[in-house]
């Protein structure tokens, strides 16, 4: 049986993956965080997973607001990296889970989740950048990967609610997968940032900190914050954070915190990455 | 959620200094204004786009305001017009800037001023939260 | 305020539209048919609708296995007639109602319905036949519409259950919606027939009638019953009735019939009219 | 739904006879092969197709196998390779057949024989529910 070895929460910045790509990821800038990773990585590949559920968000890549999926899951045997325009990023492409990630819609559709199925999506920083930071400079992915993405750009994005209860709703699926398999989610986006408008550039580290505590925490706190509160207190961009929520839900009621790092700024961003494993 | 729930929520955003939530009304009033954005992901629109812009903006239906607000490189008037930032967003990467510079540009500080508020902490959320009060 | 005025059941078969395109409603195999239809049009014109919300699927048209959404909703101001395979039908194209399209998106989003939402959709027969039939050969509809595509093609589609709960959800967001319109709503497709397969043309008159008579009767019935009887009981195709049942949710919990046809059969479908005016 | 209960209904689907329910095993098989006949959709689909049919197929990753069947016109195989009837019926389409032909040819009668038989009421559901019963 398939079963859930951890979750991540990880930020996906742009510039981090060109810092990897470009090899600057010792340089002044990029050092502080970089440096910090490792263990994470070797923490995930302790858990020696074999899936890694990616849930992140499209960013008028390969979706255009001609169609907007509220949640899209993809059913793909395998990915490219989207050109953002400066070419695909320089990294291997992705080798999907399809018999699992059909064994999920399938579940979840039938739970009451109204997922749309994707066949073909290519993959950009949103989902490029958590892998990078999760496995570092690989020449082939030790992983077999599920994008699952989420709109945050059109208002209304789904609930943290919604979202978390999304993540039970995998879990449930997951368990229910004859094939013994070793799952792992990240869920992405993050932590307080605003691009746009006058108050770009707002950091809300107290926000940010309290949402990391409360994952392993009282996480109920985050998932029944409107998206008000999260727009207000950690800009517009913040939202993405509802996206950790699907991860977090996949989890057990109680989680225990095995890694952290938390960096204000990478470019415009609170960079933030967590590593939770159940606990129950 | 009830109905008046819903428009406290409406108004909530519009009290949040700074900031344009990408509501319905903004998507409809910029849909075409963000299509054309998303023409530039690829070289051959980035290439028209370059070669003469207001010639390949008349290719969309835009408004004349939409238009001109791409030309003169108007970031605040273009989320105003209904431009959402990952779409506008292109048209800078089309002019080769950084994220750092439109948020400098949108604040009305430098690049430099930007990234040096970022190295800095960023800009604080205290006083940034409403319009109508400075918690 | 915005209200429901009534629910139209109604099938899509495509040889329908274009009897009606080709002036063959008089003939031998189409008169019984539409000769049984002006009632249900004076119905329908008498309760004044301002808008009509179609509940319909796209067939391998408009959308493909590229992305498959289970439900997505149309926001845009017009929508255009697609082109099958022999140019698009020589009938008006459609003004959407954006407005309030987008007013019921978000308020279904924030009520935990994870819809897709489309700016471009050209509409094939499964919105067409039924708006030709609703009214008719007309130089302009009558109605600004709302398009909602539901999945019945790929397994599984939504379960009838959790189709009705999306018509309650649309009737709540249309009731909360300041202009003072009348709105209907369809649900299309079925009735009972099957195109693929040795067992291509099995139709169920029993089935199809109880169908019917639940609507004003036991409806839970036809709400709870499961995919596998839909399909076993009313053909592969015969599984569009789930989406009879979001336009049933969208109605009182008492309704009264107002007009039926039931015709075995046109082409290879049972079809079926209905008319639902709430009684509560 | 428990996984029994799901496992239960994909039984379920199978005992059905004379039936493929396009599950998401049918639809990982067929994916190219319904791609394929999507393309047929648009007119540049069907002349290019027309005129040199293997060489058409060719274009894209199906297996050997679907690329026969769509030469061969073998509807039902096609589903079983994993076509879609909406999608498999576009070949139909483009050679100017309709759907009571496709119809006969697969259940193993001829057009007039599926018409007469639609005409009639349809196929009896009696004896069509069950593999492994009659009711
Ligand atoms: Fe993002
Ligand atoms: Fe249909």
């Amino acid at each position: 049986m398939a079963k859930i070895v951890g979750g991540i929460g990880c930020s996906h910045v742009p510039p981090v993956g060109i810092a990897s790509d470009k090899g600057q990821t010792t340089d002044g800038y990029w050092s502080p965080l970089f440096e910090a990773i490792p263990p994470a990585r070797k923490w995930i590949l302790d858990q020696k997973p074999d899936v890694m559920i990616v849930v992140f968000n499209d960013h008028a890549t390969s979706l255009s607001f001609k169609m907007v999926p509220t949640f899209a899951i993809g059913v793909a045997p395998y990915y490219e990296n989207a050109d953002e325009g400066y070419g695909p990023r320089p990294i291997p492409h992705y080798e999907g889970d399809d018999q699992l990630a059909w064994h999920i819609a399938e579940s979840c559709i039938l739970d009451g989740f109204d997922l749309t199925i994707v066949n073909e999506l290519d993959l950009d920083h949103g989902f490029s950048v958590p892998m990078t930071v999760m496995f570092g400079e690989v020449e082939k992915w030790p992983v077999k990967v599920i994008p699952i993405c989420v709109n945050v750009i059109q208002y209304p994005p789904p609930t943290a609610e919604r979202c978390f209860h999304l993540g039970q709703a995998i879990r449930r699926a997951v368990e229910e997968y004859d094939e013994d398999l070793r799952v792992m989610i990240a869920g992405t986006g993050g932590m307080s940032h605003q691009l746009q408008g006058e108050r770009a550039g707002v950091i809300n580290t107290e926000f940010d900190i309290k949402y990391l505590d409360n994952l392993s925490g009282n996480n109920i706190e985050n998932m029944k914050k409107p998206h008000l509160e999260y727009i207000r207190e950690s800009g517009t961009e913040g939202i993405e954070l509802v996206m950790w929520q699907v991860m977090r839900g996949a989890l057990d009621e109680r989680v225990k915190e095995t890694f952290r790092k938390y960096h204000v700024a990478s470019s415009n961003t609170a960079f933030g990455v967590i590593c939770l494993e159940n606990d129950n | 959620m009830t109905k008046e729930e819903k428009q406290e929520l409406r108004k909530a955003f519009e009290d949040i200094p700074g900031t344009r939530v990408f509501t319905p009304e903004r998507s409809r009033m910029g849909y075409h204004l963000n299509i054309f954005c998303m023409t530039l992901n690829k070289e051959e629109g980035r290439q028209a786009f370059r070669e003469n812009e207001r010639a390949y903006l008349d290719r969309f239906p835009m408004t004349e305001e939409q238009k001109q607000a791409v030309l003169n490189r108007e970031w605040l008037k273009l989320l105003d017009l209904g431009g959402n930032i990952y779409y506008v967003w292109k048209i800078a990467a089309c002019d080769r800037k950084t994220m750092q510079y439109i948020g400098g540009k949108m604040s009305g500080i430098t690049e430099e001023e930007f990234k040096e508020m970022m190295l800095s902490g960023g800009r604080s959320i205290i006083g940034n939260r409403s319009k109508t009060s400075d918690y």
